[in-house]
């Protein structure tokens, strides 16, 4: 990815997220709540640096995006207002407009469905990305 | 005006001694520019700042005039910029009424901390004025042949 | 009206009142005018009828300070006037003995001249308040009471008296308009269409100061305009300060105090709609800082010797009003 | 017409560099009124000074305007030097063409030319000028301090020690604060309640010294050197004098189920108590909500057993009105509520506790009489787990955006003790920072680490879960070893944030005293006037100003007592001149005025005006000039233009407008 290309993308995510990293403080209280913290390969205290360090290849290649509960924990919790979770929203949201029309079909869906994914999530996930 | 000649507005900025003044001193001691068509006069307080002053000021052919005082809850005199809000705010609400643009008249809370926000201020309120142009209006408010 | 000069009379004969503050018969039928009355025969030319529109609070500075009561027949809408002179302290509530007396609405002579009937001679109202018999060099004209109305009384502010010593007569529902319609018309201009309209009615301008002379709230015993604690009065130079900036001025300064009494649109000779600026005051303060009547007590602070920690700041007035 | 002289100031290159000084000198030379001009390189000096006084002299001049740096820097300047040449000092204006013109402007035409609109809007204003003379008021010889904790008896004890009547407002029933609710105190680890009861006791018996408590201030009128205040001496329902602080009455007291505010709830008091052993006075009060005689009117056991008959039911509060020369604020702090950190379990768990709680739990007069023990049953804990930074440094809706600053040494003093105490205990201490600048304060952190053995973890807490056997599952998070932490405590401890006290609000507000976004009251300068406040005779003592620990309080007491006494040691002062003034030909007596001063400064007389022959009785403002401080209120919402501003005057402003727009 080209230097140019990660900084955009970067500044995308922020834009998306509206999270300012700069506020972060890194208390590390995000990790500290996080239930999928073990499936991670960048905890969620590191979102943060890799979005100011303008690294956004291994974001987004990470695992992490995909393990992320989206239970808000870490947004609920932060006290600086950063917000890891958004970020990790931001990033998913960058990769699904990378993808451009790429979507999944519905057919495809159902082979694809883990069983332990919660219900919930899998409706608030149509609802998000269906655009 | 001819059209090659750079429109200079003429812009008063009224600033409480306490806050604002000392905004503007700072701004000048960290050497943050903002162009030389504001000239500031020193208020005791933004609660000093007759709407009489605003209006003559226009009349005098100000193209726009500011009032900056300390935050709500710092004014040194304690209530002096919360009665300056309300009747600015009713001031303002009136030449917007009347037909003068929106715009042409600001309110800014500066504290004496803020020398930046000042210079920023200054030029933001200094570009509105230029995009505005010249004030012609109040002054031709009863001139309707 | 007989029942207003019996009582009045009575007053007078009992040492209650030293004279009576009313209106009396004019040289038109549709003009009476304000008079004082210091006996019980000058009272035989007492009048009280639907052109007696005059609010009489405004004169009881003066009473205030003679000898004595002064009996004032005092509207419901002059109330709230004599309330706010109260609050100033300009009249003295132990010299006015006050008379609310019930009104039907008040005439406007120009509304009538407006429907094109001229050379009016006399004007009879019936006693329901329900049509005007105008009487004119060409014959009888019919006009219904209500067609005849000043403006403020289709915005009337209700028919209870603030204060009085005693009740007299009824009143009459008379509001059929909003109240902040003109105002809203004009907010909804854009910034040319609202400066050409008032350059407009602003250049009609005489400078008579009949509006000031009239008004309740400009009740100052120098005016700015002639005083020259503000280099503005000037009144030689036609493109002055003071020219140009009268009105919003005194609008400003009568700003919270003003109670939207009309007189100042009812006695403009240039028919300038004044009250215009005093009602987008009244709007924006009820708006900003919660309803507000002026008058309606003589306690509470007005509104813009008041404030709140969180009031609007003025650049979003501006956007929001 | 005044006879005007105008200095340019060439400040070296600060304003000769942008500003053409020469060609200001030629154009003002032909305003109306100057008859002199001239620059000079820096009018500030002896030398430029001397060249005013000489014009003065030369010229018969009377009237300044001296084109240079901003008049908060050098307008006394200029005011004394003319002065010492027989000038009234406020017949000088200064041009600020300096920061506000040469500083900030690079084309030198532009800056010259605004240089000249500056001089002509003073010179406008000083054409308008009229000598003012300053006003003197006196000083009431005694000061008032608002609050009884270890910063308000400091101020009071220093201040008394120089020879001034003080006076002490506490809320509470007894003096002593915090600090009085403290086991140990860092770095040294002395006893809170050794180092502290001297001093009460000191106060409570200095002859300068008058102690108010279950006490509040009322209301605050005056200024500077002449405060009235009114304090509101609650109904103790216990005669003071008669009172020999025996204790039976709180024995026999039938009503003990109220919780006690001094252990935070942890244990309960009688209706009728003191707050602790140690209390100064040591009289107690009858809490009204809780006494049986008061919600039922049987009782009165406490009047029975009274020996001395000191117990009055029907005592009501009383008002004492009082005058002072100074007033200094040491209200103190509390500790935030934690309604909105779910996370930590404080509501569902007795054994998650704030620090200050556990202060008493390790206090010998405490619930627990100093047994470190599990509040939910007893049991001596084995793994104690403390989270730092509980609502400190917070930027959301949750929490307070400032470091409490305190905590990373009462936590490293907490583990220690407990360590020192009860070896077997584990304890562990999550942490963002340790942040421990003071003079020893690292050497004691890392003592707590290194010959303690204290676990620092840097990271947070992310939840805290209390398990069905009573335990505590605690999930952190460890930053330096990347790994989440799932371990069981018996007792979680948090490091609560502190905030000022609620009653500073108040306060404040009648003080006219300055408040942050925090609640923190406001110094006059950060760095160079700490201990004021920006209203004048206002001093600040302790945490009302900003959090601070023992040492560092006590330092603040001391300075604000010195601030106080500079100022009763004066005997007149002199007040600003640019006051308000009422044209009495003009005014209305319409009120307007007074309702917004926020002095008090105004008020009506009736009296006989002669306006231009007519005679009568008429409702007039005065102001009263001492307290007048001139902001300009009362000017504005005259409708009339009555009331002006000497110094700052509708026609002078008007005139600086006309020169400016000219």
């Amino acid at each position: 990815m080209s230097h140019d290309k990660t900084k955009k993308q970067a500044e995308l995510i922020r834009e998306i997220s509206g999270v300012n990293p700069y506020k972060c403080m890194k208390c590390g209280k995000c990790s500290a709540s996080c239930p999928s913290f073990n499936e991670m390969d960048i905890k969620p205290h590191q979102f943060v640096s890799y979005v100011l360090n303008d690294d956004l290849e291994a974001l987004v290649n990470s695992k992490s995006l995909w393990k992320c509960l989206s239970c808000f924990a870490c947004i609920e919790r932060c006290p600086r207002d950063v917000k890891p979770g958004k970020l990790v929203d931001a990033a998913r949201q960058l990769v699904v407009r990378e993808r451009g029309g790429d979507f999944l079909s519905a057919d495809e869906i159902p082979e694809k469905l883990d069983p332990e994914l919660p219900q919930q999530l899998l409706v608030s996930a149509f609802r998000r990305y269906r655009r | 005006m001819p059209m090659n000649e750079e429109f200079k507005p003429k812009i008063v900025a009224f600033c409480c001694n306490w806050c604002s003044y000392a905004g503007a001193d700072l701004a000048g001691s960290s050497r943050l520019a903002y162009p030389a068509d504001v000239k500031i006069i020193r208020v005791p307080c933004s609660c000093r700042v007759n709407p009489m002053f605003i209006l003559r000021a226009f009349e005098k052919g100000a193209d726009g005039v500011i009032i900056c005082g300390c935050h709500p809850g710092d004014c040194h005199y304690s209530t002096g910029h919360y009665y300056a809000r309300r009747r600015m705010a009713m001031l303002f609400s009136m030449l917007e009424y009347i037909g003068i643009e929106n715009g042409r008249t600001r309110v800014e809370w500066v504290s004496a901390a803020e020398g930046v926000k000042f210079s920023t201020t200054m030029n933001e309120f200094v570009s509105k004025i230029q995009s505005l142009g010249k004030n012609v209006r109040l002054g031709d408010i009863r001139c309707k042949n | 009206m007989q029942e207003l000069i019996n009582r009045a009379k009575e007053l007078l004969a009992d040492g209650t009142v030293a004279r009576v503050l009313g209106w009396r018969e004019g040289d038109m039928s549709y003009n009476p005018e304000v008079a004082y009355f210091n006996s019980a025969e000058e009272l035989d030319k007492f009048v009280y009828n639907g052109f007696c529109a005059a609010n009489l609070s405004k004169y009881m500075i003066e009473a205030s300070k003679l000898e004595g009561k002064t009996l004032v027949f005092l509207k419901p809408c002059d109330t709230y006037s004599f309330n706010q002179l109260l609050k100033e302290h300009r009249v003295d509530r132990e010299k006015a003995y006050i008379i609310g007396v019930g009104c039907c609405g008040k005439l406007n002579v120009e509304a009538i001249k407006a429907m094109g009937i001229k050379g009016i001679q006399s004007i009879e109202i019936d006693d329901a308040c329900e049509t005007l018999t105008v009487k004119t060099i060409y014959g009888d004209k019919t006009v219904a009471y209500k067609d005849a109305m000043l403006e403020r009384c289709h915005v009337c502010k209700g028919k209870e008296h603030m204060v009085y010593d005693e009740l007299m007569g009824e009143s009459r529902d008379t509001v059929d308009a909003e109240r902040f319609a003109e105002v809203e018309r004009i907010e909804a201009m854009s910034p040319a269409e609202k400066f050409a309209f008032f350059q407009a009615e602003l250049s009609k301008c005489i400078r008579c100061n009949a509006c000031r002379n009239v008004c309740p709230a400009c009740s100052c015993r120098k005016c700015v305009f002639d005083s020259n604690k503000f280099d503005s009065a000037q009144k030689a130079n036609v493109d002055s300060f003071e020219e140009k900036m009268f009105h919003i001025i005194r609008a400003f300064h009568v700003a919270g105090r003003c109670t939207d009494c009309g007189e100042c649109s009812r006695v403009c000779p240039q028919g300038i709609p004044l009250h215009l600026f005093n009602r987008k005051f009244i709007k924006d303060i009820n708006k900003f800082y919660g309803e507000f009547k002026a008058g309606e007590d003589a306690e509470t602070k007005g509104p813009l010797t008041n404030f709140t920690f969180d009031d609007v700041e003025p650049c979003d007035a501006v956007e929001r009003g | 017409m005044q006879r005007i002289g105008v200095f340019v100031c060439h400040c070296g290159s600060n304003i000769a560099a942008t500003v053409d000084v020469k060609k200001v000198v030629e154009i003002v030379r032909n305003e109306p009124g100057v008859v002199h001009a001239e620059d000079y390189q820096y009018m500030c000096s002896e030398a430029g000074q001397a060249l005013i006084a000489k014009a003065i002299a030369e010229k018969n001049l009377s009237g300044i305007v001296v084109c240079s740096c901003s008049p908060r820097m050098h307008e006394a300047t200029f005011r004394k030097a003319a002065e010492r040449a027989g000038l009234n000092p406020y017949m000088v204006e200064i041009a600020n063409i300096r920061e506000h013109c040469s500083w900030i402007h690079k084309n030198v035409e532009e800056a010259t030319e605004k240089a000249v609109i500056l001089a002509r809007a003073a010179i406008a204003k000083v054409n308008l000028n009229a000598p003012l003379k300053a006003g003197e008021s006196r000083v009431t010889k005694r000061a008032l301090v608002i609050g009884g904790g270890i910063a308000g008896i400091q101020t009071a004890l220093d201040i008394a020690d120089a020879g001034y009547e003080v006076d002490i407002v506490e809320k509470t029933p007894s003096i002593g604060g915090r600090m009085s609710q403290l086991d140990k105190t860092f770095p040294t680890l002395d006893c809170s309640a050794c180092i502290l009861t001297p001093k009460m006791v000191e106060a409570a018996a200095h002859e300068k010294i008058t102690i108010y408590t279950y006490s509040e201030v009322e209301k605050v009128s005056g200024f500077v050197g002449d405060f009235t205040v009114d304090i509101r001496k609650k109904a103790r329902s216990v005669d003071m004098d008669k009172c020999t602080g025996c204790g039976v009455c709180q024995e026999k007291c039938p009503s003990k189920k109220t919780p006690s505010e001094f252990n935070r709830g942890l244990g309960n008091r009688s209706a009728i108590y003191t707050p602790f052993a140690q209390a100064i006075p040591n009289v107690p009060v009858i809490d009204r909500e809780a006494c049986i005689k008061f919600k039922t009117g049987k009782c009165g056991i406490c009047s029975k057993v009274c020996q001395a008959g000191a117990i009055d039911y029907e005592q009501k509060d009383e008002i004492v009105t009082e005058k002072y020369g100074a007033i200094v604020v040491a209200t103190g702090f509390d500790t935030i509520k934690l309604d909105k950190y779910d996370e930590y379990a404080y509501n569902q768990s007795k054994d998650v506790i704030t620090s200050l709680e556990l202060e008493r739990v390790m206090n010998a007069a405490g619930p627990t009489k100093g047994h470190l023990e599990r509040l939910s049953d007893g049991k001596h804990p084995k793994n104690i787990v403390f989270i730092q930074c509980v609502g400190s440094r917070c930027s959301d809706d949750r929490g307070k955006p400032y470091c409490s600053k305190i905590c990373c040494m009462y936590t490293a003093k907490h583990a220690m003790l407990i360590r020192d105490k009860y070896p077997d205990v584990n304890v562990t201490v999550f942490y963002i920072d340790v942040r421990t600048p003071g003079k020893n304060f690292d050497e004691f952190y890392r003592r707590a680490v290194e010959d303690y053995g204290v676990n620092y973890i840097k990271g947070q807490v992310g939840k805290v879960a209390p398990q069905p056997d009573g335990s505590l599952l605690v999930q952190g998070v460890d930053l330096l070893d990347n790994k989440q932490i799932l371990m069981e405590a018996d007792m979680v401890v948090l490091a609560t944030a502190i905030e000022p006290d609620p009653s500073v609000r108040k306060i404040a507000t009648m003080l006219t005293a300055s408040i942050d976004t925090n609640n923190f009251l406001t110094e006059s300068h950060a760095k160079l006037r700490p201990v004021e406040s920006p209203t004048a005779g206002v001093f600040l003592s302790g945490v009302c100003q900003g959090p601070k620990d023992i040492p560092e309080t006590v330092a603040q007491a001391g300075a604000a007592a010195v601030k106080a006494i500079g100022l009763l040691a004066k005997d007149k002062l002199l007040t600003n001149p640019c006051t308000a003034k009422p044209d009495e030909l003009l005014c209305n007596g319409c009120s307007a005025c007074a309702n917004v001063c926020p002095y008090g400064a105004i008020t009506y007389e009736t009296k006989l005006i002669n306006d231009h022959g007519i005679r009568e009785e008429r409702r007039v403002a005065q102001v009263n000039n001492a307290l007048c401080q001139g902001c300009g209120a009362c000017t504005v919402t005259c409708p009339s233009g009555a009331m002006d501003l000497q110094g700052f005057s509708n026609r002078q402003i008007i005139a600086e407008v006309d020169a400016i727009c000219r």
